[in-house]
Order: C-alpha cells, then structure tokens, then sequence
C-alpha cells in the first residue's frame, strides 16, 4: 500500500511518474558511454546526413522499438507473442525472395511495393494467425506463439531455401539504410508507426477497451467489448511491426537470413517493455516507456561493444545492469534504501 | 442479556486508528472496545471506514497511528496470519478465497488436518472434506466440497468464507457483510451459529447494512462516519431512525410506497422481451417472461433458484439451447453481451468483482466503459463529455471517491456497485436486468437507487429486477415471477406481501 | 467410471500422447519397442526435473526463465572443479546443488522482497549464469572421472533388451516426489492458492512469502538437479549447454495442461509433455527425410495439432 | 540381398549457408551412391543430437555419421552404438574421447589450421608494413568450436610479431546483421585506427563491409579485411573488391563421406583421420574461380 502524502510540487509529482526511473537509467547509461568513450556524444555531417554513436544507437534500436511497441499492446491484453522474431524472417525472407535480383543491381523480380506490401501481408497473416489461436481457440497465448515461433523459421528458411538470400536492389535499401534531412530514414518509420499508435489509443477508445480487456477479460465482455476482435487485432498489430522490422532489418544488412534475422528479438521486446514498466500481467501500458525500454537495451549492447568488454563477460554485465535498472524501478528497494541511509542516521541522533 | 453490564475489561481495543491513503485520512482517531460474549455491529454509509478499520485490526493494511490492545496486552499484527495466530478470524467483505481451489481446501488452507509420521507432513484429505461438509452443515449448507469454488455462485462461497472463519478456534469473529448476498434462510442460520458462539465468549464484529439484521442479533453498536467515531450504543438505546440518524449525520425521508400495477395504457403495450421456453440443460428448465416498456418486473427465489441464470440467459452471457427469445416480437440469438447490447438491454452483473468492476481503471473509464463498448470504436466520447457523464452519476449516486479519476478498486465495496450500476444507466438502455444491485449499498443509497429505478420505469424503460431482499423485490416490481430450483413456478401481482412470495415458493416444495 | 471435470486436460493430454506414440509405432519400423519409451525418459531426464520446478513456479503464477542457464553453469562447475581441481564426485555434486538451490532463493529473494516482475529478474538470471559459465572457460571442458563415467554408462536392465539411466531413474524419483508435495502438503496447496488468488491467499493467512521463495528456491534446485544429470548425460561441462531448455521446459509445462496465469495444473501433467515433445522429436528423428527447415514446420504443426485437439477435448461448457 | 545401405546422419542444424550447403552435398551424394539417408536436424541442439542417435540405435541404420556441435559429451552415446555395433563417422568436426576406437574416421577441416591460414596471409600481406598493425576481430558464437579454433590459429600465427596487435575483438555471432552492428561500433570508437578487419566468417564480414562503406571508407583498401568459409557472397565481395581474402572451409564433404562408408561396409580399413581438400582465396584470383563455385 502507498503511504506516502500527496504529491504537491512538481518536482514530487515528477519523481512519482512511471517514467523517471527508466529515463534515469538511459541517462545513466549514455553518461557512461560518453564518460568511457570522449567523441561519444560527437555528432558530425558526414555525406549529407548526421554521424556518430547516437545515430546509430537510434537506427539499431529503430527494429526492436516497433516490435516493442506492438509488444505492448499483447502484453497489455494479457498475452506475449514469442513468435516476432520468427515473423520478422518470415518478412525478411518474403521481401528478399521478392525483390530477388543479380549481382548487377538490375530490376527486381517483382516491383519493390509489390515486395513490401507481399512482406507485411505475410506479416500481418502471421499475427492474425496468432490472434485467432489465442482468441478464437484459446489456446495459451505463449503455447500459440511457441507454435510459430517453432514453424516460422522453417517457413522463413523454406522460402529462402535455407541460404541467405543477398538483396543487389539499391532503391530497396533505402528503408533500412537511406537517410532523410540528415536522418536515418527507419527513424521517420519509427516515428509514423509511434505518432499513429498514440492518434489510434487517443482519439478512439482502443486504450480503454485494450487495458480493459486485460485487467478483467470477464467485465469487460459483460460490458460488451468485442474482447475477441480486439485481440486478433492487437497480435496482427503485432504481426505488423513485426513485419515492419523485417523490412528495416533486411534492408539495412541487404540480405534475408531465415535462421538468424531477428533471433532472440522476442526476449529483448518483451524485456523492453517489462523496463519501460508494464506489468506482464496486463492492464496498464506505457508506449513510451517501452520506447525508452528498447533504448536502454540498444545502449547497452552499444556500450557493451564500445567500451571494449570481451565478450566472454558480455551477459554478465548485461545482468548486471538488468539487475540494477529494475531495483531502481522498485519502490520498495528505494524504500528499503532510503530506511538503510536514515537509520544509521537516527541512531546517530540518539546517540 | 443485553441489559448485563459489560465486564470491566475488553477483549479487544481499538485506541486513536488512523489511516491515510496518499494523504487522503479515511480513518481519523477511531476507538472500538469489544467485550467477550457480545455481537457488536460496525455500522457507517458506504465509504465510512468499515473495512478499512477491519482490514487495519488484522494486519492486512498498515496503520499511520494509534494502538490495540488484546486482552490487555498491546499488540500489532503486522500479517493477517499474524492475527489469526493471535485468535483473530476474519471474513473479508469480498470473497476473498481461492477459485481455483476446492470448497474443502479453501476452508482448511493454512491449517490442514496432517497424518503420517513426524507431526504429519502430509494432508489428511479424507478428514478434510469430511470436517469441511460438517462445519457446512452448520450453516445449513449441503454442496459437494471437493468441487471448486469457482463452479459455486457467489452466495454459496460467501457462505464457505464464513465456515472458514468458523472453523478456527478464535477469539474474536469480525464478518464484513457476511450476509450481502444471502436469502433470508440462510442469515437466519448464519445467526444461530453466531448466537452460539457468542455464548461460548467470543466477541463478534458485525458489518452490514441490513438494519433488520442489527436489531435481530447484536448487543452493541458502532457508528463511523466519514472516516471518524460518532459514538458507541447499547442496541436498545439506538432506535433505527436513530441509528440512521447517526450514519447520515441527517434524518432520511420515508421510504417510497408500494409498487402500484402498471397502468392500463402500459400494461396493453407489447411486450419488449418475450421468452417462450427459453433453458439451457442442467442450468434452467424452460422459462415464459414478458416484460413491457415502463414495467418493472421482479424475479424472486432462494439461493440457486436459478435468478442469475436466466439474466445470463437473457444477456447472452450463456446460450440458451432451447426456447426462442424476441425482442420486439423479433426472434433474436444473442452470441455475446454486445449483441444484446445492441438490441438495448443492459445487465448490472451479480458478482461485481470479477464481472463488474475493472479494478486498475478510474471511476470515469468504469462508469463511460458500456456506453463507449456500444458506440464502438472510433466513435469516442470526447474528454469532457467522459468527465460529465462520470461527474453527473457520482453526483446521482453520492459515489464516495476522492476523484473522477481514481482507481475503482480503491472505493469501498459499495461505491464500487454504485459505480457498476452507474456504467448501465449511462447506456440508457430499453431494458435493464439489474441482479442483486443493491449488494453492499448502505440504507440511503438503496432508496434512492430504488426512486431511479422506478423513476426510469416511469419514462419508458423496461426493468427485470432481482434481489435476494424480498422486501425490495415487493417493493419496486410490477409482477413477480417465483423461481425455484431453476424452474419458473408462478407469478404474483404488484402489491403482493412479503410473506405471499414465500408461501408460492413453500407451497411448490410440497 | 465418471471422470473429475478438473483432471480432464491430463487425461487429454495423457491420450494425446498416446495418439502420437501409436501413430509413430504405426508409421516406422523399430518404433513400437521397449527401449524407444524408455529412451524418451532417457534423453529427457534433465528436462523432466527441470519442468516439473518450473510446474511450480507457473503454478505459483510466475515464470522461470534461468534454469537452462543453471543447468549449463551446474555442468561447467562440475567438470571445472572434478576435472581440473579433482575434487571428490560426492562433494561437487553437493556444491551444485547448493549452488543451484541459493541461485533459485536469490531470485526468489529478488522477486518477493522488492515486488519484482518474474519474468525480467530470471531472464537477468539466465543471463548472469551463462555469463559465470563463460568466465569459467569458454571451451567445454569433458570429465574423464571414472565414477562420472560409470554412472554415465550405468543401465539398469529391465526385461530383455531395455534399460533405464540413472538420470532416469531420478527423474522419476523427482516427478513422485514433487506430485506428492504439490497435493499432499501444505507447501504444495499454498502454491496452488497463490497462483489462483495471490490477494486472497495473503488474507487467508497463507505463508505466501515464503512460499513464494520456496517455488523458486524448489526451482533453483531442481534446475542444478538437472544439470547434475545433464553432468551424466553429456559427460562434458560447455557453456552453450542447454539453450533455449526454458522454452522447451515451458512449454512441457503448458502442454501439460497447466495455466500460464498460475493455479491450474498437474505435475504429473508435466511429465506428458515432456514426453510428448519428446515422440515428436522422435518421430521426426524415425522419419529422416525431412529437410532442417521442414523440420522445424513439422515439429510446429504436431504442436499445433496437440494443442488444438488439447482444447477440443477440454474445452467445457462456461462456469456453472 | 542387396538392400541398400541406410546412413542416419545427425546434422547441427541450418544456421548458415556454409551449414546449408553442407546438408546439401550429403544429400545428393546420398541419393548418387545409391544409399538411403536418414537425415535428422538438431537445431544447434547436442541434445538432440544424441536423441537423433539413439532413435538412429533403435532404427538398426547400417552407418551412423554425424557432425558434432562440440567435441565433448560423446562417449556414452557413442559406446551404445558400438555396443549395437553401428559404425560411426564424424563429419566437419572431431570429438574428444579417450576411446578412439569408438568411432570409425573423421573427415573435415582443421578450424585452427584455417586460422592459421588467415593469419600466414596477413603476415605474408604486411611483409613490408613496420606496423604497428591494428587488429579488429569479429568472432563467432562465444563458446562455438570454430570461434575458439579460429582464434586460436590466428593468434598463435600473429604472435610472432609483436607489430600486430589486435585492438578489439567482440562476438558478431556468425551473423551479417550482428557484423555489421559490431563494426559500427568499432569504426565509431577506434576511427581511422583501424588496418585489419578479421572475421570467423564470410558473413560477419559481408555485414562489417557495409558498415565500412556507410562510415565512408574503403573496404578492403583503407582496411584490409580476411574472413573464413569461401562462400559465394564472399566471392562477389572480392569480386567487388571489397573482402581481402577469404579462407576455404569446404563443405562439401558428401561424396567422400559416401565412399567411405562404402568401404567401411565391404571390410576395407580406413584412415582415422581423412583432411578435406582447402584453399585458400585472395581476391586477385575471385573471378577466375567463382564460376567454379558450388556453394
Ligand atoms: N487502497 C485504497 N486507496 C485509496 N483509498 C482507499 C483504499 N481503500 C479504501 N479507500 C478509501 O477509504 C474509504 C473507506 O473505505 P472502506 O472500504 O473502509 O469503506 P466501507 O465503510 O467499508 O464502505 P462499504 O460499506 O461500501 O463497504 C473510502 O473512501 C475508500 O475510497
Ligand atoms: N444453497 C445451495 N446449495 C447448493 N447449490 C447451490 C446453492 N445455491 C446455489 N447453488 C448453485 O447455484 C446454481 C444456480 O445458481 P443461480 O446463480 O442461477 O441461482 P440464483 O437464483 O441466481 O441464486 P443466487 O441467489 O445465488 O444468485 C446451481 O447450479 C447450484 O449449483
Ligand atoms: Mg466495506
Ligand atoms: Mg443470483
């Protein structure tokens, strides 16, 4: 239970919103980067675009971010979907196979938006698939995922037929690769998929009914939300941006990759969007704390390379900071702190 | 017995308890002293303080102040567990028992019965369910204990709850509206044990909101309000306008008069919803109902007499497998509750934790949640049109919260109702079922819940109304449909008696 | 006799399985033989032991992502200290264990104490022991100790021409064990309770605290029990052993039909989708045309169909 | 009685096109030699694996081969199948048992010998540079056998000179996207520092190219860059004249597998250790022999 008083000035109003404590520990992380490494912050025009660490930070991050963000509408009903990895091939693969081409650059087998549009099909016939298993047949929103997570690769691996398939096609990198004013062009991706989201939970009732449905499934169907729809909707949102990063991923490496492209992808969204601190449990999401949840993961794996780590101790440090971001995120570990601190204090008072 | 003087020292005390939350006070410097042998009722409108109180003296929220002593001794359960190892046994005001869990089990969780060597390591089911069907039997209940708990309604496992708290050798029984749900059988079982008990020198706290029920067996008498004590009485010095008196802080208005039968004009209107042999196998036999626009009709039974049944029926929230049922003369199939929704019904849901509130949204999101369901989508209620619907009903329905945008779990458990039956009167609905809507809802509430309800019925709306307090079912309803053991057995006028209900329900068992 | 509406998913999950094996004993020459079930047990011991911890945990409402992990730092331990330390077999297999049990009460520590999501302290924990196998060595490391690689080879015979394991032998020790703690004690019924109402399980009075610990201390020490079987099996410590086992030991527990949410389940349960993950491996391995990625369809689709026909036969009619 | 003979092979999995071109060799050499395959895929998995092995047990197969995912771990599975007396040949990597009577031979390449390799190339390339020479190495899976080999090789070869110095090595995971990743971060933090770019594999350093070439420089000129496996995407990058030099891994060890266990079955004695035939490819003889290629 809460005891603490109201909150009345700005600064306790703040340091009681969900958000600080994940945007203390992305702070702290870059504080880091740039303390170990002097042209960390260095931002240069290079080539009519911006370059330097933040950028690319911004453009890795740019897959796992959309596949968060869909994340978090599954995770807020309620659900996971360990399938995004796998449907993040099945896309790459699509598109590649798609696109095909010659070493020569030449034309592509198929127009590119014949591809994209091919690829996020694909994708979105993935999350709808998921959905109706979760919804339609109830099955266990992870066992329906496993299933093809499991059979996605094979389906991804079928399609390139097991080789990696090498896009040549220049106009398609640009989705994944290319720049605008100066930015990485995923990041304007990004942007729109995050800008219609927040439009899609503002101005319709989708966030009341998603957390709804999430904390009580139950009430929420006596109320006469069409639970079901809504989530068949919510994992081929997911399928989505899924899709969506496929393209980005494939685009920027020039290449599809069956077994490998997004692999582990779905520990790091699902990761993302437990730091930006929604509950597994359901009910109450934060977009923007998963943004900043994929951020925090992509610094890491920056810092981790750029600060020299061997990669032997790779996973121990990032438990480390796994460990200490989510005992900052916790109210009672401060609580526990804040007593340890005060106590010797008081002792002292007494003494 | 209550005219003896109560001995000198208590069994319990309560000096100077206060409770905040974010720095709202909800409890201000409350006193409570309970004596051996005695029932004494905790009394209050709905957000006084009552379960806090409760939930303070057994350990399960904090305390930011204040002392308790237990027969003399200071002491500070910082645990439920810690309480009921010091003789405290409680039962919660919701049903606070594991669904998944067996009837037996969840009377006996935490303190099973062991056998085999070494001071037992492992449970002895045999005597489980077979102490578990005798202490039921106390209470006059009869069930297959080794099922769940979730295939029970929420009467019965109100009625486990209690048999947990009985099973246990405690000193101090403390029953937050224990009797909430249940019919007049079973409250009068329910008392004879606490009659007994009270012999045996156990002091028992009594919340509830049936005045009947406090003049029918306690000795003393608790008022809060508003979060502080008003005063201690024996029961005989507080008469019920007195004692309502000291809830409000203001005298109530007489009750509303007895239901009239509909007028002629309305009564030869068609009906809005009709049922011709509407069941389902194992769960209702086959049910004829008629209800008019601007008739209220009340559907009267005893526990399982399969009331809520048939609202699922109705509601889509079970599907009927024979029968035909039409709405507007239209024969239609509802799959789901927002198909029946969309033909204007509208079902205030019997068990309002787990099909009513959604606890983690505010009291704005529960109460605009159906309207918005039946508008769809994209067709959102603006903010503030969402701020003046909520604004407008907490107003109507004096829903007790710090804001429109608390929690709805953080309300009382009546405030909560009256944000649930907020959420269907805002649908504005051709028909409302409203099953046991009066749940939990202290007196004043209740009438002026009532006067909506009739006041709706007035301009046009049709009602199904069901309760377990037969006075209230008389009282409100245009026609009586009589239930028993899931099969519809007759029919009484407005104006009928209390006591004629029971009479058509007694005279089908014989 | 009149099945108990509660055991209907074992009993579907049971008779899936047994779909499956006929199938397989149908299609395949050799299949239907004494020593083909057997070696289901055999080559899925560790991941008997580690499921059912994990039943617990998942029945308790929470999740256990670290145990593969725990299983490769148990192996990488074992065959760190017997092989280049010589330490006595008896006192590393108690080190493990201890290890593995301390490993498991942190977690637990961590997720009781400060109210922490399950989910993100063992995936840190996944990560923290694959991380510690690594500082050990990176290479794998074989044990050549004489008593490791006896009871590695031990069979007991049974009947003609089929034996059982050692790891087999206390995986099932494990499974009796475990499905007599989670219906017969006090312990086991409280984990019940918690994963159906963690609220009302504090009100009743119930120790949830430490029960909550205990699954996943009871988690910590299954997963070193494995990985001490897993020591057996392999004969090797490497710390790219059992990867991805959380996901197969989830899995195992889901198919067993126990509810992701917690409350709902049955370790027995668990022992058939072990198994039954274990036929479908083994049919694909009896079938051996199949190309690695129509594999990976294959083995999804038998999934599918397991679950769907699982749903099929449990799905009742809504409560009451 | 001539029934054809049944080969159960246990393959790792299809993490990579070297893997994939691998499985692929096996199979039509297969289906050339007139032999039944049993083919079983493990998914990374040496669980699996020795699961694969005992159903191939049960199966009664004339020939167990199979490639191991690590080299420890085999003595028991292996002492089954001797038990049942089923040949057994290993492919692309070794075991380590103290038993070598366990199995029959093993073909397949050296991963440490391909270290080597890469490493008297860029010795051999420096001759004339009095360094110092800065070193970036992209390694494969942490814990994999040919990361560590591969590593191990290299370094053992550079050691000799202590001009060369190898100033960031970090895990790309065998994977381009993981490569490309890694070399961003390396190009970030180290800049113009640095000369030589090595990669476990073709892919990492198709991926390290790219980021090469989007931080504006020249691959292969400005850094010199030395991957393993021989692949075709890394014969179109030297084509490019992108990638230096790429070290053969051949995976095409189907028809000498094949014959093999044709002289097993007919009694003849075979070499315990049979090396595959490797190259070794500078990007001044790609284009003559990339239409060669096969894989
Ligand atoms: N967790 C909480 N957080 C904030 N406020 C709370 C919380 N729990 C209770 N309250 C507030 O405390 C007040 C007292 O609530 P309580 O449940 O004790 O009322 P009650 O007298 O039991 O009412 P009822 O008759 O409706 O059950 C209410 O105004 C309620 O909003
Ligand atoms: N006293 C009881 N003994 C046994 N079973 C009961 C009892 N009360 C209710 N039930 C169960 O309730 C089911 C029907 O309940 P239903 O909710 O339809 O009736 P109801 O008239 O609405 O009762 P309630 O007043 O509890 O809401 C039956 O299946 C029966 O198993
Ligand atoms: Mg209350
Ligand atoms: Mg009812």
């Amino acid at each position: 239970m809460n005891d603490t008083t109201a909150p009345t000035s700005l600064g306790q109003r703040l340091g009681q919103h969900r958000l600080l404590w994940p945007a203390v520990t992305l702070l702290l992380l870059l504080a880091v980067n740039a303390s170990f490494n002097p042209g960390f912050l260095h931002l240069e025009w290079r080539e009519g675009h911006l370059y330097g660490s933040l950028v690319d930070i911004l453009n890795r991050a740019a897959p796992l971010v959309l596949v968060s963000l869909g994340m978090t509408l599954v995770i807020a009903t309620r659900g996971i979907d360990i399938s995004v990895g796998a449907v993040v091939a099945i896309a790459a693969a699509v598109a590649a196979w798609m696109i095909g081409g010659q070493v020569s650059g030449g034309a592509p087998r198929l127009p590119m938006a014949v591809a994209i549009a091919g690829a996020l099909a694909a994708a979105l016939a993935c999350g709808v698939w998921n959905g109706l298993l979760v919804a339609r047949i109830g099955m266990q929103p992870i066992v329906a995922t496993l299933i093809l997570m499991v059979a996605g690769r094979g389906i991804a691996q079928l399609i390139t037929d097991g080789q990696i398939i090498t896009i040549y096609y220049a106009p398609y990198f640009f989705i994944g690769g290319g720049w605008l004013l100066g930015l990485p062009f995923s990041l304007f991706i990004v942007a729109a998929v995050l800008v219609l989201l927040h439009l899609a939970l503002r101005r319709t009732a989708l966030g009341l009914f998603i957390q709804a449905v999430g904390i009580n499934p139950t009430a929420a169907r006596v109320a006469g939300i069409r639970a079901r729809r809504l989530v068949v909707g919510v994992y081929a949102f997911c399928g989505l941006c899924a899709g969506l990063a496929g393209l980005l991923i494939s685009s920027n490496v020039k290449s599809a990759d069956g077994n490998n492209a997004g692999q582990l992808l779905e520990l790091d969204a699902i990761l993302a969007v437990t730091l930006g601190g929604t509950a597994l449990a359901g009910g109450r999401f934060s977009l923007a704390g998963s943004v900043l949840g994929a951020l925090i993961i992509q610094t890491l794996t920056y810092a981790i390379y750029s600060l020299g780590v061997p990669p032997e101790i790779n996973l121990v440090v990032k438990a480390a900071v796994v460990f200490v971001v989510m005992l900052l995120q916790s109210a009672e570990f401060r609580a526990t702190v804040r007593s340890a601190i005060r106590r010797p204090a008081v002792q002292e008072l007494r003494a | 017995m209550a005219a003896l003087p109560p001995p000198a020292t208590p069994l319990l005390e309560l000096q100077g308890i206060r409770k905040q939350f974010a720095g709202v006070t909800v409890l201000d410097d409350i006193s409570l002293r309970l004596y051996p042998g005695e029932i004494h009722a905790l009394m209050g409108q709905n957000g006084a303080g009552k379960s806090t109180l409760i939930k303070v003296l057994t350990g399960v929220l904090a305390s930011n102040g204040g002392q308790m002593w237990l027969q003399g001794q200071p002491v500070a359960p910082a645990t439920p567990l810690q309480a009921q190892r010091l003789g405290i046994s409680t039962v919660y005001q919701e049903v606070n028992l594991c669904p998944n869990l067996s009837v037996a089990e969840n009377m006996f969780a935490g303190r099973y019965p062991r056998r085999g060597a070494a001071q037992g390591l492992r449970i002895d089911w045999a005597e489980v369910h077979r102490r578990a069907e005798a202490l039921l039997a106390r209470i006059g209940l009869q069930i297959d204990v080794t099922r769940l708990l979730s295939s029970y309604p929420v009467a019965v496992q109100q009625m486990v709850a209690i048999a947990r708290a009985l099973g246990v050798q405690a000193k101090v029984l403390i029953l937050d509206e224990p009797t909430s749900s249940l019919d007049e059988d079973e409250v009068q079982k329910l008392f004879e044990v606490l009659r007994r008990l009270r012999a045996e020198g156990l002091a028992i706290v009594f919340v509830t909101h049936f005045l009947n029920q406090v003049y029918a067996v306690s000795d003393r008498i608790t008022v809060l309000r508003n979060g502080r004590h008003v005063g201690e009485w024996p029961v005989a010095e507080l008469g019920p306008s007195a004692l309502i008196a000291a809830m409000l802080g203001r005298t109530m208005a007489e009750q509303a008069a007895q239901q009239q039968p509909l007028p002629e004009e309305a009564a030869q209107r068609p009906p809005l919803l009709q049922t011709e042999g509407l069941g389902q196998a194992g769960q209702l036999q086959p049910i004829d109902l008629q209800v008019r626009p601007g008739e209220v009709l009340g559907l009267a039974g005893l526990l399982g007499a399969g009331r809520t049944e048939t609202a699922r029926l109705l509601f889509g929230l079970a599907t009927p497998d024979r029968g035909v049922l039409r709405i507007d003369g239209q024969e239609v199939r509802f799959e789901s509750p927002s198909d029946a929704i969309r033909h204007g019904l509208a079902l205030c849901p019997e068990e309002r934790k787990t099909d009513g509130i959604v606890a983690e949204l505010s009291v704005r999101e529960n109460i605009v949640l159906a309207l918005q369901a039946r508008r769809g989508l994209r067709r959102t209620l603006p903010a503030a049109q969402q701020a003046a619907m909520a604004e407008h009903y907490v107003r109507l329905m004096g829903i007790k919260t710090a804001s429109i945008e608390t929690p709805i779990g953080q309300l009382s458990g009546g405030n909560q109702q009256k944000a649930v039956i907020a959420r269907w009167l805002a649908t504005e609905p051709r028909l409302l079922i409203l099953d046991e809507p009066t749940r939990g809802i202290d007196v004043a509430a209740k009438q002026e819940i009532m006067a909506q309800i009739l006041q709706l019925a007035r301009a046009g709306m049709a009602v199904v109304f069901i309760s377990s307090e037969l006075s209230e079912v008389v009282r409100v309803a245009h026609r009586i449909v009589v239930l028993r053991d899931r099969r519809q057995v007759g029919e009484l006028p407005a104006g009928s008696t209390e006591a004629q209900v029971l009479d058509m329900i007694a005279a089908q068992a014989a | 006799m009149r099945l108990n509406p509660k055991h209907l998913p074992l009993a579907a999950t049971v008779s899936l399985f047994v779909l499956l094996a006929s199938v397989g004993a149908l299609r395949y020459d050799g299949f239907f033989s004494a020593q083909v079930f057997l070696n289901l047990l055999i080559d899925n011991a560790f991941l008997v032991i580690v499921a059912v911890g994990m039943t617990f945990v998942i029945l308790s409402g929470g999740i256990d992502l670290s145990v593969g992990s725990v299983i490769a730092l148990t192996t990488m331990v074992s065959a760190a200290l017997v092989e280049h330390h010589q330490w006595p077999p008896l006192a590393v297999i108690a080190l493990v264990l201890a290890m593995g049990t301390a490993f498991g009460a942190f977690q637990g520590l961590l997720i009781e104490r400060f109210r922490l999501q399950p989910f993100i302290v063992t995936l840190a924990g996944m990560f923290l022991a694959r991380g510690l196998c690594y500082l050990i060595s990176i290479d794998s490391i074989s044990i050549t100790e004489a008593s490791y690689s006896a009871i590695s080879q031990y069979r007991l015979p049974l009947g003609e021409e089929a034996s059982l394991s050692v790891g087999a032998l206390i995986a099932i020790a494990v499974v009796l064990l475990a499905v007599f703690i989670a219906h017969c004690t006090p312990f086991g019924r409280t984990v019940y309770a918690i994963g159906g109402n963690e609220h009302s399980a504090v009100l009743m009075g119930l120790p949830v605290r430490s029960t909550v610990v205990g699954v996943y201390t009871l988690s910590g020490f299954c997963s070193a029990l494995a990985g001490v079987v897993f020591t057996f099996y392999m004969l090797s410590g490497y710390g790219l052993h059992a990867v991805g086992l959380e996901l197969d030991a989830i899995a195992a527990v889901v198919i067993g039909g126990t509810l992701l949410t917690g409350g709902v389940g049955y370790v027995a349960g668990t022992l058939f989708g072990v198994l039954t993950l274990g036929v479908i491996q083994t049919l694909i391995a009896f079938d051996g045309t199949l190309s690695s990625w129509w594999t990976r369809i294959v083995i999804g689709a038998l999934l599918f169909f397991f679950c769907l026909l699982q749903r099929f036969f449990t799905s009742r009619p809504p409560r009451r | 009685a001539d029934k054809p003979l049944v080969l159960g092979f246990s393959q790792v999995g299809a993490e990579s096109e070297w893997r994939t071109a691998n499985t692929e060799s096996i199979k039509s050499a297969a289906k050339d030699a007139g032999i039944t395959l049993k083919f079983s895929d493990a998914q990374q998995k040496q669980e699996n694996q020795i699961k694969a092995i005992r159903a191939f047990i049960a199966q009664k197969v004339d020939v167990i081969a199979f490639s191991p995912v690590v080299e420890s771990g085999w003595e028991t599975v292996l002492r089954e199948a001797k038990a049942a007396k089923i040949p057994v040949v290993l492919t692309d990597r070794a075991v380590n048992a103290k038993d070598d009577s366990l199995y029959v031979t093993f073909i397949g390449s050296d991963f440490t010998e391909e270290g080597r390799k890469a490493g008297r190339w860029l010795v051999d390339k420096m001759k004339g540079n009095a360094g110092p020479i800065n070193i970036v190495e992209l390694q494969g899976t942490v814990g994999s056998a040919p990361a560590i080999d591969r590593k191990k090789g290299f370094e053992e070869i550079i050691a000799a000179d202590p001009k060369f110095k190898i100033i960031r090595s970090q895990t790309g995971d065998f994977t381009r996207a993981k490569g490309k990743e890694v070399m961003e971060a390396f190009l970030k933090a180290e800049g113009k520092k640095i000369n030589v770019l090595y990669a476990h594999n073709d892919d990492m350093a198709i991926g390290a190219i790219q980021a090469i070439e989007e931080a504006g420089m020249k691959p292969a000129q400005d850094i010199t860059i030395i991957s393993i496996d021989g692949v075709k995407g890394a014969f179109e990058a030297m084509i490019a004249g992108k990638l230096n030099v790429s070290v053969e891994c051949s995976p095409l060890l189907g028809p000498q597998l094949m014959a093999i266990i044709k002289d097993i079955k007919a009694g003849k004695s075979v070499p315990k250790r049979i090396v595959t035939e490797e190259g070794i490819f500078p990007m001044e003889v790609a284009a003559k022999e990339f239409p060669k290629r096969k894989y």
